[in-house]
């Protein structure tokens, strides 16, 4: 499991992407980022009368079923499900911020569910169980896009609304997705990298699980962008595993097969600092370049020491954030469309922005 | 024996059930120190589970422990070695992966903190003293205990027993492995210990054996105290009429009754098998008996296992004239060979199973019709072979390991007979087996070799070959050095070829 | 010279002694389940409604088929941890002969076939390579778990039209996985029944089961009963194998998309917890497929009423294991309590 | 075992077969790991270097730990699963304490006392609470990987100044997972190696460890020579608990950051792997701390190697089961070979 997150197709171009790009509104982090002002209809989001009076002006194809239909109709309460593919991992804390301001700002009954691993029949029984305990809409990220496609349609067709948030699953009906767009961010990740390099050197990629579709998506992007630099060389996708002390080990040894790397480049939250940590106890600081992913202590600690170079945030709270309110929009009958949650990149010149959400 | 002394161990009204069995039922005992006190008792009769309380293996339902002069509970093992209770368990209990001289020692580190160091030295000086005592002297003390014969096993365990210092010594059937010569060994030491004020509560279904070294006698019955008495006012007749209840008619077979018919039903060849078994060849007619007798390390384990696949082999094997080659046993059971083998617990019985399933189990396909079981006929056979072999079971689906030792001897019997085989191969048939169902298994013996049916029995039991067999073979590092008829077969000179004295050597 | 029965005289009908003693082995188990559906009932209504309880047949029935095999190999004393490795495996290869544009039948044969083999690679190994089967089935979780990872490239494998499959054969590889019978059972938990009672008429019913139990009671007692112990557990494991790999196939069939880093990674504990809380034996020659199946159904009902109760995730992992420990304490007592 | 009895008269030059006797329980996975050090140190060059040698070292240090205490629990005929639980708990749990501005030897002590606690919990259930061990530790895995979770709210721990840690104790803290001796050898080796010294002492020297092996061959001989089985047992698990806490330590004091839904899944088997390919036997009475290392050492050196040739992680995944199946069996064929 990991941090994880979202497919080209729907939104080719995020609007925050440069390297000098501070955080914008948007993407901003930590407990800023969620609640903007635009971030927030807070006037359409609880169920109003208006919203009661038009209930089929959802999505296309979709009807609200008639037992939720009947409940945004008379202001009941609504029971929401924020499903995340593994509560667990590092990433969750932050989609559960997101959810737990949402449930605040908009006074619904949301919480963050979802398996203690990485199981995709784990989280599909879950959501089975939800439906009979009486859910009335869910966001959903998968552990793999379109691994849950099939029931995100088999629950749309039943009357349920369906958002997608951080992974996506394109191929299924879902209302609509918030995250971020994988490729390009792997793209960016690789620029970035690769400019701090002077456009020159070895470069190893590290993955946690250099099988799965983020990781996948990611590195295609940072593929794309490291061919921008002839002189840039990747010598090796090192996939690290999941286990802390296994994530180091194989930095090591990677590093150690491979003299000549001056640049890592970690494409989620959690071999960054690995790596980070490796090059500061070797004494290569200077020497590698280490640009990754997210906003972990950590992570952000290592900014603050110089060792990592940059990190680049999906803004996590917002994914699950925007997520609940696209849900209520369906629900109170508002046409929804796509969230892109943006990039933004972390270093140490805007490294206090990050900080103190932590 | 001494009535003046005070009791050593009184045991009163002790009452202990199963599930559907009454174990014990009030069974009252006084045991004096310096007396070699007996219990005799059909197998089943709760001689074991007696003793287990005794050693805190076993809880009481009710009754009393008093041991000198004092009421004592024993919850745990450990409190009857406290009491300087030691015991010989029928089903031995060793740690297979220790050492002899390890296993010796096992009860010396009961006390140790924990922290201080193993003295292995101590260990081995002392298994040796122990083990010389024993006329074992030449056992390998760095061999793990797990390789050695059952006989050695046994000498291993009363040695543990022996090593501390005991005031009651228990022996459950100590010497169903040993020979002759190992148990008077045994025997000396045994009246040492009396001499020195030891109790000694001795078991063994060996009737002779118990009248000449015990002082007292006392007989159980399903689960009941039936008599004590004097070893002097005992006989052999006696005993068996108590502890059966019944008249028992013989232990042998009737002279002349033999059976042997001319056919050759069993046959090896030059038999060869590792460095061991050399140039083996003998015969077994329709109808006869042949024994073989040897001292342990003789090779007979490796004999029977050759004879039944359980060893590659070279040489001949025919059955009814036909050349087989035994590469499984499942060839020798559909070669109408059958076996029972000597070790109980480890290659006999499936002690996790009920009984009937283990009566069947070498015989599936009688039970079974197109690859599917016949309850009934499952049931069926399992009663009759309870029945026919007096198995006391509380059930039929009653889990193996739960039998007494001798009635799981007989439910192993009970395999080897379900599959009606034309050559029985028993191998220490009557170990651990009372006077009563000894004498109703050579019963079925005879009338299965009237049947036709040969037989072939590898025992250390001499009085049993003498009193059986049609034959007998003697064995010495993996040679025959011997044969018998039965008119000449007597214990010495089987006892010389079986030493290596060749001098009664005939044929091959 | 050959008295009349002995039976003891505690006892009186045998066939009732004997049906009391072979309800008793699941007893335990069942109380056990029991008593957690009669809370889960208190607790949330939801719980007793036909759709939920066959929501619940569904998700424990990949388990379940697994479970079934697990069974056989825990009574023959040996242990396979390389189950889930085998379902992603099978499941993976499957779903891309499908893609790759293959009949069903011609897949689906091919997929259990591997299933079988790599079963019977387990099985040869603990065997006659004189291996203990933890070791064996370790490597092989491993190895069938890098054989997935290199077959498919690490790449997702989506069995839809999109990537190639034909639209018909497609329908019908997903009714195997999706579809409801009667518009109302699921056709896993169809197979998942199926499984069980084949699987139960083999392991009680047939001579093949009783040498099953046979092997695990004493493989020596076994081998000198004219048992060939090897090949029987061989057979133990080819099939752990297939069933593992007809729940890996029914797994991408029922979710169109599996990965070979993911797929039934940690499986092999759960199908393992699952046939020992049914009353199995790592020490062998215990176990029944009724057994196994109370031991799904208490782990399935109590992740199902977990949820419905909207316990929160981490709790739920905590109460998972105390119950499974408690599910077996209940089942130990009330056998000793029976004497068992 | 018997290192100097000197009793036998059928043997010659005693002392030289004691000494063959004794190598030979270990020869095999000796032999295993030479060979694989052979083809590496010619297949890549980096492999011999120190400081390679030295990372190697280090990273199995953590795994070596737990598999000493993994060769008690094997050896007593128990198995524990909870290993990487108990390994997360602990490591996250003393983590916060530093961060919460405690003291590092209270923190430290804390954190050893919940290992020991948890395993004491696990020896307990698997003894007088006549559970098996395999579901005691299974159910314990989940529970105290709950435990993790909900303490730390399913947050990373990160250990830092910035999260308030004391700069002394940090630094103190660190230097425990970090720090490398005569600016050489890391500290996590250190503990490894003083863990396998005392670990060996008190296994093959002792009385205590004598019992262990008592209780492991037969647990009936055991209890009628007087030994109270289950305290012996306990011990194992407390032991086993004890080392995994010290293990978690040491590894949130190298990587400040841990997280419960990650930090050691899925190292049980690692762990038992390990411990079996050094010669220990799930059927208890066998295993040596030697064998144990040698075994760590087989798996650490194989991932090093595997890594510095450069093969794929797919391949990677196939041949590291593949090559315990091999070590194993070279160890097997070794043993059969000298008759033991
Ligand atoms: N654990 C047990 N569970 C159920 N029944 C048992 C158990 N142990 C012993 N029994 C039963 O108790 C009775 C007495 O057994 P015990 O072992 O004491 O007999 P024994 O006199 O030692 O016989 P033998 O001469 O055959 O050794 C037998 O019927 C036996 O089946
Ligand atoms: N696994 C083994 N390894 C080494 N030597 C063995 C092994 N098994 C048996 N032996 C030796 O082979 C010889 C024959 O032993 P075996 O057990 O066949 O004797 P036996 O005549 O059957 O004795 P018993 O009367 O006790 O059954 C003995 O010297 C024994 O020590
Ligand atoms: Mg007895
Ligand atoms: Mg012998």
């Amino acid at each position: 499991g990991s941090s994880a997150p979202a497919p080209a197709e729907t939104q080719p171009e995020p609007e925050t992407k440069t390297e000098e790009a501070a955080p914008t509104e948007e993407a901003a982090p930590a407990e800023e980022a969620a609640p903007t002002e635009e971030a927030m209809p807070t006037e359409e989001a609880a169920p109003t009368e208006e919203a009661a009076a038009e209930p089929d002006a959802a999505a296309s194809g979709f009807t609200l079923n008639e037992r939720i239909a009947e409940k945004v109709a008379n202001g009941e309460p609504l029971m929401l499900r924020v499903s995340y593919h593994d509560v667990s991992n590092e990433f969750a804390p932050f989609i559960k911020k997101g959810v737990e301001q949402a449930a605040g700002d908009f006074d619904v009954d949301v919480e963050m569910v979802g398996p203690v691993s990485p199981d995709a029949d784990a989280q599909i029984a879950e959501l089975e169980n939800l439906v009979e305990a009486g859910v009335d809409g869910l966001a959903i990220s998968s552990v793999s896009s379109d691994a849950l496609a099939p029931i995100i349609d088999r629950l749309l067709a039943e009357g349920i609304p369906v958002v997608t948030y951080n992974t996506d699953n394109p191929e299924s009906n879902r209302l609509a997705f918030a995250g971020q767009d994988l490729e390009q961010s792997g793209y960016e990740a690789a620029k970035v990298l690769a400019d701090l390099m002077n456009g020159e050197g070895d470069v190893i990629i590290t993955t946690l699980d250099a099988a799965a579709q983020w990781s996948i998506d990611r590195e295609t992007g940072a593929r794309r962008g490291f061919d921008e630099y002839p002189d840039i060389n990747v010598l090796q996708t090192v996939n690290t595993g999941t286990e802390p002390q296994e994530i180091y080990g194989s930095i090591e040894n990677a590093m150690l097969a491979n003299p000549t790397v001056s640049g890592i480049l970690s494409l989620e939250c959690c071999s960054v600092s690995p790596a980070g940590e490796y090059v500061k106890r070797n004494g290569l600081t200077g020497d590698v370049t280490v640009v990754g992913f997210d906003e972990l202590p950590q992570t952000l600690q290592l900014i603050d020491e110089g060792v990592i170079a940059a990190s680049l945030s999906q803004a996590p709270e917002r994914q699950s954030y925007e997520a609940v309110r696209l849900l209520l929009d369906a629900l109170n009958g508002q046409p929804v469309s796509d969230v892109d949650t943006g990039i933004a990149i972390i270093d140490q010149s805007n490294l206090s922005d990050y900080m103190q959400g932590n | 024996m001494s009535d003046n002394l005070t009791p050593l161990i009184e045991l009163k009204q002790i009452k202990k059930g199963f599930p559907g069995v009454q174990a014990l039922d009030g069974v009252s005992l006084t045991v004096y120190p310096g007396e070699i006190h007996a219990i005799i008792g059909e197998n089943g009769a709760g001689k074991s589970t007696l003793m287990n309380i005794l050693a805190g293996e076993l809880q009481p339902d009710s009754g009393e422990i008093i041991f000198q002069g004092r009421p004592v509970r024993i919850p745990h093992p450990n409190v009857s070695q406290q009491l300087g209770i030691s015991v010989v368990y029928q089903e031995l209990a060793l740690a297979p992966n220790l050492t002899v001289a390890e296993n010796i020692s096992l009860n010396t580190v009961r006390t140790s903190f924990g922290l201080e160091f193993v003295n292995r030295r101590d260990f081995a000086v002392k298994a040796k003293a122990v083990l010389s005592q024993l006329g074992m002297a030449s056992l390998d003390l760095r061999q793990p205990v797990g390789r050695l014969t059952v006989a050695q096993q046994q000498m291993v365990e009363i040695g543990k027993a022996i090593s501390t210092d005991v005031k009651v010594l228990i022996l459950d059937e100590p010497n169903s492995a040993l020979t002759k010569e190992e148990t008077d060994h045994l025997f000396a030491v045994l009246r040492d210990l009396r001499a020195a004020g030891v109790a000694i509560i001795y078991i063994s279904h060996r009737l002779e054996e118990v009248l000449s070294l015990s002082d007292r006698i006392t007989v159980l019955r399903d689960g009941q105290w039936v008599e004590t008495m004097p070893a002097e006012s005992a006989t052999v007749d006696r005993l068996i009429a108590r502890m059966v209840g019944r008249e028992v008619d013989t232990l042998f077979r009737p002279q002349g009754a033999s059976t042997v018919q001319t056919q050759i039903s069993f046959e090896v060849k030059e038999l060869s098998s590792t460095a061991l078994l050399r140039d083996l060849s003998f015969m077994v007619h329709a109808g006869e008996v042949v024994g073989v007798a040897g001292l342990p390390g003789a090779g007979k384990d490796e004999l029977v296992e050759c004879c039944f696949g359980l060893r590659p082999y070279t040489g001949a094997i025919e059955v009814k004239g036909q050349p087989v080659r035994l590469t499984e046993p499942d060839q020798a059971i559909k070669h109408g060979l059958a076996l029972i083998p000597a070790d109980r617990r480890g290659t006999g019985a499936m002690l996790v199973l009920s009984v009937q399933d283990n009566i069947v189990a070498a015989n599936l396909s009688q039970v079974s019709r197109a690859g599917l079981l016949q309850r009934p006929a499952i049931r069926a056979v399992g009663q009759q072979y309870v029945q026919q072999l007096d198995i006391r079971i509380a059930g039929l689906t009653q889990a193996m390991g739960t039998l007494s030792g001798g009635n799981q001897q007989k439910v192993i019997l009970a395999r080897g007979l379900a599959t009606q085989p034309a050559v029985l191969i028993l191998h220490e048939p009557t170990r651990g087996i009372d006077v009563g169902a000894k004498a109703e298994i050579y019963a079925i013996l005879q009338q299965l070799a009237a049947e036709g049916v040969a037989i072939l029995i590898v025992s250390s039991e001499l009085p049993e070959l003498i009193g059986q067999c049609d034959r007998i073979l003697v064995m010495y590092q993996g040679a025959f050095t011997g044969e018998f008829d039965r008119d000449d077969a007597a214990e010495e000179p089987i006892l010389a070829c079986a030493m290596g004295q060749s001098t009664h050597l005939e044929t091959t | 010279m050959v008295k009349d029965v002995q039976m003891t005289p505690t006892t009186s009908p045998i066939s009732e002694k004997i049906k009391n003693l072979f309800l008793a082995r699941e007893t335990g188990v069942l109380v056990a389940l029991i008593v957690m559906a009669i809370f889960l009932s208190l607790a949330t209504p939801a719980f007793l409604s036909v759709r939920n309880l066959l929501n619940v047949g569904r998700q424990v029935s990949l388990l379940g088929i697994m479970s079934v095999g697990m069974t056989y190999v825990l009574i023959s004393r040996e242990v396979d941890l390389s189950v889930g490795s085998i379902y992603a495996l099978v499941g993976l290869i499957t779903g891309m002969l499908i893609v790759m544009g293959w009949g069903l039948v011609p897949a689906l044969l091919i997929g259990l076939l591997i299933g079988a083999m790599v079963g019977f690679i387990n099985g040869w190994l603990s065997t006659y390579g004189s291996l203990p089967s933890f070791i064996t089935t370790l490597g092989m979780m491993s190895v069938a778990r890098g054989a997935a990872l290199l077959i498919t490239n690490g790449e997702p494998v989506t069995v839809n039209e999109i990537q190639g499959a034909d639209p018909q054969t497609l329908s019908q590889f997903y009714y195997l996985g999706q579809g409801r019978v009667f518009d109302l059972i699921p056709m896993q938990l169809l197979f998942f029944v199926i499984v069980a009672i084949l699987g139960w008429i083999l392991l009680s019913k047939t001579v093949f089961g009783f040498k099953i139990y046979a092997v695990g009671g004493s493989d020596k007692a076994a081998r000198v009963s004219g048992i060939k112990v090897y090949n029987i557990k061989i057979w133990a494991f080819v099939i752990m194998g297939f069933l593992s790999g007809l729940a890996g196939i029914l797994s991408i069939a029922f979710l169109p998309s599996g990965q070979a880093g993911r797929t039934g990674v940690g499986l092999e504990l759960d199908v393992i917890a699952a046939t020992i809380v049914g009353g199995a034996s790592l020490a062998g020659g215990e176990g029944t497929i009724l057994g196994t199946i109370l031991g799904v159904l208490i782990i399935g009902v109590l992740r199902n009423g977990l949820i419905l109760m909207g316990i929160s995730a981490f709790w739920q992992e905590t109460m998972i294991g105390a119950v499974i420990i408690l599910a077996v304490g209940v089942d130990k007592w009330t056998r000793s309590r029976r004497g068992l």
